[in-house]
């Protein structure tokens, strides 16, 4: 059963006013395109999750789509600041935006612990740290085998929608990563409903030929959407490299609300989809970040007729 | 017992593969075991079924194994496969999630609720036969959505009172069952060589539905420890099809290996 | 560094008497050779631990090199009994045989925490069943966050060695698996002794072209050991088949401690190490276990230069 | 503070890169952070610890990067790389595992033992600058064996008391730090602009090592918020080699990105 849609129509369907959201991907296979579907269907009231909080969600908190934040690292990485997010937290610029911090481990433990069904994660992070006095939700608890030892607990963390992006999948919706794998795996299996986003919609015989290359089977998923560099200016390992230029370019944008708005309307409300935001950047541009390639050898599994 | 199976023009063993398919009707996924609960699933899957999702214990989804799988380890069901994964994953992120609807049961006891022991024979720490244990069974009976157990039945596997409760089944309270927040609904139907059974509602209690052809109600009463609840519409046991033992014998066991 | 070592000198160097040892692989790769090598260079008292003690632990537990077995079901898959498993369960003949019992995902769940450093894993499962009244390990636990929801939990399993069979791997111990993964990675982290065996020690190059393929990489490895066909009768998925004649005929050899040990004698104690084994079965035997091949095809992890 | 450092034939951040490396003698594997710690770790790599093996928290194994990676995520890491890993598999089986043996953390403040701030400057519910937060950094602070502090110094970063605890340093109380059970030994040195620092084994409080080529004590004194315990034999800091330099400024950072 073809699970295929496009963008408009996977957000549509799939992404409410007032769910928890989370586009996962570890500086890898970040979806921005479907952060930019979100923001052009004008969603609002989302409690955004991500480890990492980066320019994609800068771009989303700084067009109004969420009103709370949970997440372990805000940055734009390598380059310094989230200035849209930073004015809503510090300011409350031009609303505030509620926070609830982890750590990186913590996170992952409250995605392992959603996808796991379980009402608790145990860590051994936490100690000594001022996070737990700002976080309710990470309580101290003892080993039921030893008073003495003491770790921390997280609660599970089942996002309504989560959006991955995958290198392939096929039409059911059988994603394959190569490269850095993040907590897409996990965020997938914890949420609701499940969004993966690829480069390329493969045959399935291509998936098939490889089924320990599959990190999220299409059971869980609800849609698939193909559209290639939708992780701009993110990289998709072996299709194209990070755009460095523009997270130093977001730097600047992102400083004042005026420029930000400027480039929503140039960029997002301005275009109809990705694909018209592909074509806006130009061949040349992402001829510029394709790598050469290196291909993996082939493994055996044998025929057993 | 009659020994008539012969006669029918199918083998014991073809009556309880056809009548367990058909309770796949519908059903998105499965959880495999192997032997008999593997040709029933294939069966499903070519009748009642066609969407049925094949998921394996050891890991394997979307399998189309190109010979019968002598084990749910065997090679063949990972080359071709949509996903292999750890088992770890498979138990957590699957079966403890509740994304499993069906999976199949079976042991040396069952008890009137759908209770099951695998485990041993007479006392725990003094054992008169050592049975394999739980396996996945234990966590399979709690959140599997719908459990089909096919077992032979006898005196001293339909028992009054088990002798270790390896796998929870219904607890005979259904106000306690529901209270129990598992994802599982417990044992829907039992298919054994004489007869099949549901559970009745009210009270979780295993109830005959259908003798299979040939069997009379003396012969069930003979091979289990307690009084049965016989259903109001007591019916015999729709025989395979043609199409049914069509596809067993050519396509899903063509070596009689499991079916004989 | 190369960690490259005979079988002979792997078992003699990192597995002791009275060791706590995980030989793992489910259903796939089991690694008989290892067993062999450990009935042949004579350990006594070892503690065994594995999800599915079946064939090997037979032939180990009836060569009377373990004490105790940690597990979740026993028996010889599609086949029927362990005989020599049990006759020391029941009868305690030759000698009694303590056992400790889980169900699978429990094991599972025993290694996780062992490789995690977590003094417990949290588990839905031993609802309303006899395991945890004959294994008190297993403890039952509320939530943090809501008294009524009550998980059982497990403690760690740290096995002094863990012995895990792979496809390939470099000579530092990166360990590449496709097929059925069972639970190797999490044995692996928790051991505090590793073993790899693999049908080929590979270049380095081979690895790196492919890093999401290694399952365990080689900073917890202490040996590894090539050694073509180890895990006869069971497979390795893309080189042999299951020997599945094996399997029925085990059942016959280990019914009478006469056989068993009469097998022994031949197959264990009167080779000297596993290449005699092969040797003994001949070149049909394993041409007969071989599948054709079928290919993975390969990704494009891409050149960032 | 000296402004010689350009004068001396090396930058301070070249001074501070080569101090950090020489650290990691004999070390057998380190969490790589991106920027400076990534020129130190390859650096200390073709130096004093040719078998350094590179852990990144994007869980990158033995990369061989055949470029300059801009962030811990760079494909360039994966590519060529040993292993490729999920986090959850790196945070749990390497780090809370005990595997790592250094880890480079800094931050917006820390105080004389060591602890770091890397959320908020101000209050944490009315913050004056949101700081981006922890990260790994919590959790590499307690599991880590050896933690190295890169930094610059100044009064507002080093300070008498932390604004948010982070990450968790010593306590002062070597007998607490002791007890807690941690592998994580914490912090063993600060490396910044003007300075090298230890830790002190009774006290576990920050001590001034060396003073980099041209700094003077007051220039320490005067850019930090508590009077520095002094190493009785302190030292000047030995500036980078002549090999160190090449290293940095032909194969590590011939872009000077990060050293200049």
């Amino acid at each position: 059963m073809s699970k295929v849609a496009t963008m408009q129509d996977a957000v549509r369907d799939l992404v409410r006013d007032g769910d928890t959201v989370a586009i996962e991907g570890f500086t890898h296979l970040i979806c921005f395109a479907a952060g930019h579907e979100i923001i052009r269907q004008r969603r609002r009231d989302l409690t955004l999750a991500r480890m990492t909080p980066d320019v994609i969600y800068d771009q989303m908190i700084g067009a109004g789509v969420a009103s709370k934040l949970i997440f372990s690292w805000m940055g734009n990485p390598g380059v310094g600041n989230l200035h849209a997010v930073r004015r809503r937290i510090e300011k409350a610029d031009p609303a505030p935006l509620e926070i609830e911090e982890y750590s990186h481990f913590g996170m992952v433990c409250r995605y392992m612990a959603g996808a796991s069904n379980l009402p608790f994660f145990p860590i051994r992070s936490y100690y000594e740290s001022d996070i737990p006095s700002v976080n309710p939700k990470i309580v101290p608890m003892s080993s039921p085998y030893d008073e003495d030892d003491q770790v921390f607990v997280v609660p599970p963390l089942n996002p309504d929608v989560a959006i991955v992006h995958a290198q392939r999948a096929d039409a059911g919706g059988d994603a394959q990563i190569w490269g850095l794998l993040g907590c897409q795996k996990e965020v997938a299996f914890a949420a609701r409903r499940v969004i993966v986003v690829v480069e390329e919609v493969v045959e399935e015989s291509v998936i098939r030929r490889d089924p320990n290359r599959t990190v999220i089977p299409g059971a869980v998923v609800d849609a698939v959407v193909e559209e290639p560099f939708a992780c701009h200016p993110s990289f998709a390992q072996g299709y194209y490299d990070r755009d460095n230029r523009f997270y130093l370019e977001w730097d600047r944008i992102a400083k004042e609300p005026e420029t930000l708005e400027a480039w929503l309307d140039e960029w997002v409300y301005g275009l109809s989809n990705h694909a018209e935001y592909v074509q806006k950047f130009g061949d040349a541009h992402w001829d510029g970040l394709r790598p050469e390639p290196a291909l993996s050898g082939e493994v055996d599994y044998g025929r057993y007729a | 017992m009659s020994e008539a199976g012969a006669d029918l023009g199918y083998t014991k063993a073809e009556l309880m593969i056809a009548a367990s398919a058909r309770q796949l009707g519908g059903v998105s996924n499965c959880f495999v075991g192997v032997g008999l609960p593997n040709i029933v699933c294939n069966l499903a899957q070519r009748t009642v079924a066609p969407d049925l999702q094949l998921v394996y214990e050891s890991g394997v989804f979307g399998a189309r194994p190109e010979r019968l799988p002598l084990s749910i380890g065997d090679p063949t069901l990972a080359t071709g496969s949509t996903a292999v994964t750890s088992m770890f994953d498979l138990f957590a992120f699957y079966l403890q999630a509740g994304l499993i609807d069906v999976a199949f049961l079976g042991g040396a006891q069952i008890d009137r609720h759908g209770n099951l022991n695998t485990t041993v024979i007479g006392d725990y720490a003094d054992p008169k036969v050592r049975l394999p244990g739980s396996g996945g069974a234990c966590e399979i009976a709690i959140h599997a959505r719908q459990i089909l157990v096919i077992m032979r039945q006898a005196q001293r596997s339909f028992v009054e009172r088990l002798d270790f409760r390896t796998s929870p089944g219904h607890s005979g309270d259904p106000a306690h069952d529901a209270a129990r927040g598992w994802h599982g609904g417990g044992p829907s139907s039992v298919v054994t060589d004489l007869a099949t059974y549901g559970f009745d509602d009210a009270t979780g209690e295993m109830t005959l539905r259908t003798l299979h052809p040939g069997v009379r109600l003396d012969d069930v009463r003979d091979n289990m420890g307690w009084e049965p609840r016989i259903a109001s519409d007591l019916d015999e046991t729709r025989p395979p099809s043609e199409e049914e033992l069509g596809l067993i014998r050519e396509e899903l066991d063509p070596g009689g290996v499991y079916t004989k």
